[in-house]
């Protein structure tokens, strides 16, 4: 059988390397792609800590749910607001979305 | 004598025997066994696909009086081979600027789509590929896959025409999804139960009785999914050419077409398997295996007529009529069936039959005829308000 | 090795494989793309976790109308799809050493927690999942409350982003 | 282990091999003479002006949100809808006041106007 570690280290390599791609991409859907990897690792993490740990506790499954709800709300307002960003600023690039930096 | 009281099993159980005799672990052969079962439904699947393009084209023909194929074989039956032995021959041409991943993909993707349905269709009490206990979530993902594929094949193909008419059909597909969505509640709330076999077990009364309001709203939203007419926006011929799949040609074309009529033979059996009692017949499903079968193969072709009879019948809708429907009136009448329906049953789910019944479906009949009425008020003010305008304008 | 062993390291290989690719390919459209592929590699691995209602939603939210929304987003946001210039900022060997770093920590962490090689139970074969999400989520004591919350808070986002996204002419 | 999702993985293999196995022999068998017309985009025969790779509106993508929405709503909907038939009106109370708080924003999306395609 599979030891949780698997799991484990799977779904922390699929955060790194969401977290890589929020830090260093240039423009704001990309950084939106690394955020939807990381929300995703910790999915794995919940669902593998519900199977291994007492099924009957239906906690993992449920949290893994609201999440996908938060990830929903998360992406439906970010894309919006890139969308409308692009529109008046004519750009995606995040560092050049510099309207409250003074 | 068990072989023909179920010879799916006997088969399969022989089959077995023979693998443990040559060495192999009971685990293993059962694995073999379930992969050789597939790879038979599959190919009876293909085949039946291709006796579909016959069964679409003698249809159209008679819908527009005229005779179908007819030369090649017994009432035109080769002709579909012959069909197909021309897209196998014809030269497959890719446009230059095309992103060539992304469109081979897509008509793999296309029929995938469709195909991996069939593996929650139980097609007897005892022929169910998987009782999946999320079957009716797995026929919307299977759904999302199939929007995935034709909105690459759209960018893909480096075509405006190509791309203006995969965001139509995505559009119209992702709309579309949400009152087939909320009317697959209604049989979920009815049997407790997301599985598609325990759905159909516990139709012991056909739920088009229980629900006819919901069966009609699942057929439309169907027939939007499947991106036919009277919503085959995507492929509006007359504007956009032939849509998202223009620049496909040969087998790649073949795909789309073979996937998009398996597609609504697809839907036409679960109109039959949610509302129609699926392989239930009053008791002939007990009888033998093959005869269920027969019989939901005979309720889903008559699915697929109706899905025709609407295709033949009705001219295309524009968009912003088609989207306006959806939103404003099949998205809020579905979720009002799914509240009334859900408390109707709270309330009369311990009196006796015929009370549940009646009582479904006169709800039902009062929606109806409320959002009916409703709409034909809206409209016709509508109506009065712009052709005020019209007559203002003139004078 | 069992065969469920390379199944899982098949997955995850893929999964992490077409992660990569999310986050260093040049064109948006394709970094979509491959967020489908690996949304679609973590929901094998729910179903190998026998969580088959997360798997079968992963698809439908993430694939069905997430990717979609992406992939809308990236077509609307260029004029020429074909990204010219660096699509990493200056930071980029920074942030892979500290992706990589939070890695090594993480990994670190891991295998100093005594359950890290635990090996789940058998299922309960008649074990309901969806009957027991169905009961959780409506039951005052359990998690009722974040069940209407989560309907208020896709109402905010709703009427967030429809209002910020929308263009009055 | 999990036999039931083998059996769907054995249909997503298969399902994919298919159309795969088609496709290839459709290449084997099929003449191949490209040349630079044939592969040009096809438009009715007229000369294509200016990339295809390009913006769109908005419109769609307002859809696609509204969609979005309604598409998480109904997977708290389904282990509801499952379990409703056991647990007495009280639930059915709480479904419907979670689909009413969706509906007002269904009804904010439609008197904003933003339903109509434009």
């Amino acid at each position: 059988m599979i030891p949780i570690s698997w799991y484990l280290t799977l779904s922390a390599a699929l955060f790194s390397i969401g977290l890589f791609g929020v830090l260093t991409r240039r423009n704001a859907i990309a950084i939106l792609l690394g955020i939807e990897l990381m929300l995703n690792a910790v999915n794995v993490n919940l669902a593998a800590f519900w199977r291994y740990g007492d099924v009957n506790q239906i906690t993992g499954q449920i949290f893994a749910i609201i999440v996908f709800a938060v990830a929903a709300a998360e992406v439906a307002v970010g894309l919006a607001l890139v969308i409308s960003v692009y529109r008046k600023k004519n750009t995606v690039i995040a560092e050049e979305i510099d309207l409250m930096k003074w | 004598m068990e072989f023909w009281k179920d010879p799916l099993k006997a088969a399969a159980d022989w089959l077995a025997g023979i693998l443990v005799g040559w060495g192999l672990a009971s685990q293993v052969s059962q694995v073999i066994i379930a992969f050789l079962g597939v790879l038979i439904l599959i190919s009876l699947l293909m085949v039946l696909d291709i006796f579909l393009v016959w069964v679409e084209r003698k249809t159209v023909a008679r819908f527009q009086d005229r005779l179908g194929p007819n030369r090649l074989g017994p009432f035109g039956l080769i002709q579909p081979f012959a069909d197909i032995i021309k897209l196998l021959i014809k030269e497959d041409t890719t446009p230059g600027g095309a992103d060539k991943w992304v469109y081979n993909l897509a008509p793999v993707l296309s029929m995938m789509s469709v195909l991996m349905i069939w593996a929650i269709i139980p097609l007897a009490p005892t022929v169910v590929g998987v009782d999946l206990n999320v079957g009716i979530l797995y026929l919307i993902a299977a759904g999302a896959i199939g929007t995935l594929s034709i909105i690459m094949a759209g960018w893909s193909s480096n075509n405006k025409f190509a791309m203006i008419g995969a965001f139509r059909e995505v559009a119209i597909l992702v709309s579309f999804e949400i009152p087939m969505l909320t009317i697959l509640l209604i049989p979920t709330v009815l049997s407790g139960t997301m599985g598609i076999n325990g759905i159909i077990e516990s139709q012991s009364l056909w739920y088009v009785f229980l629900s006819p309001l919901g069966a009609l709203i699942f057929l439309i939203a169907a027939i939007a999914e499947l991106g036919r007419a009277p919503f085959d926006m995507g492929e509006a011929e007359s504007e956009l050419v032939a849509g998202y799949n223009i620049e496909y040609s040969g087998m790649k074309f073949g795909m789309f077409y073979a996937g998009e009529l398996l597609h609504a033979f697809t839907f036409g059996g679960f109109w039959a398997i949610f509302f129609f009692g699926g392989y239930r017949f009053f008791g002939l499903e007990k009888v033998h295996p093959f005869l269920a079968v027969a019989v939901l193969i005979f309720k889903a072709m008559l699915g697929y007529w109706v899905i025709m009879w609407v295709k033949y019948t009705l001219m295309r809708i524009r968009i912003d009529h088609m989207l306006a429907l959806n939103w404003k009136f099949l998205t809020p009448l579905a979720f009002i069936l799914l509240m009334a329906t859900a408390l109707t049953n709270a309330i009369l789910k311990n009196s006796s039959i015929l009370i549940y019944w009646a009582g479904m479906f006169i709800v039902n009949i009062i929606i109806a005829f409320v959002a009916l009425e409703i709409a034909r008020r809206v409209s016709t003010a509508q109506r009065a308000r712009l052709e005020g305008r019209k007559g203002a304008a003139a004078a | 090795m069992t065969i469920s062993q390379i199944i899982f390291l098949v997955v995850a290989g893929f999964t992490l494989a077409s992660a990569l690719m999310v986050v260093t390919t040049r064109n948006l459209i394709h970094a979509a793309l491959f967020l489908v592929a690996t949304l679609f590699g973590v929901a094998v691995v729910y179903a190998i976790l026998q969580a088959g209602f997360l798997a079968v939603v992963q698809v439908v939210i993430y694939i069905g109308a997430i990717a979609i929304l992406f992939i809308f987003a990236v077509m609307l946001t260029r004029r020429d799809m074909r990204d010219r210039g660096p699509q990493m900022n200056r930071m980029q060997w920074i942030g892979a050493l500290l992706a990589l770093l939070i890695f090594i920590g993480l990994s670190f962490l891991l295998s100093s927690w005594d359950g890290y090689s635990a090996v789940a139970q058998e299922m309960p074969a008649d074990f309901d999942t969806m009957g027991r999400l169905g009961e959780a989520l409506v039951s005052p004591d359990a998690y009722l409350l974040p069940f209407e919350v989560a309907s208020v808070l896709l109402l905010a986002a709703l009427v967030g982003a429809v209002y910020v996204a929308y263009t009055r002419r | 282990m999990n036999n039931e999702w083998l059996f769907v993985a054995f249909f997503i293999v298969i399902g994919a091999l298919v159309p795969i196995a088609a496709i290839s022999v459709a290449w084997l068998v099929s003449p191949k003479k490209s040349n630079p017309i044939k592969q040009s985009t096809y438009e009715c025969g007229i000369e294509t002006v200016g990339e295809s790779w390009v913006q769109f509106k908005a419109q769609y993508y307002i859809f696609a949100l509204v969609f979005l929405v309604f598409d998480v709503e109904t997977v708290f909907l389904f282990p509801w809808a499952v379990k409703i038939g056991q647990l007495g009106l009280f639930a059915v109370v709480e479904g419907i006041i979670f689909i009413g708080i969706l509906i007002a924003g269904l009804v904010y999306t439609w008197r904003k106007g933003m339903l109509e395609w434009s």
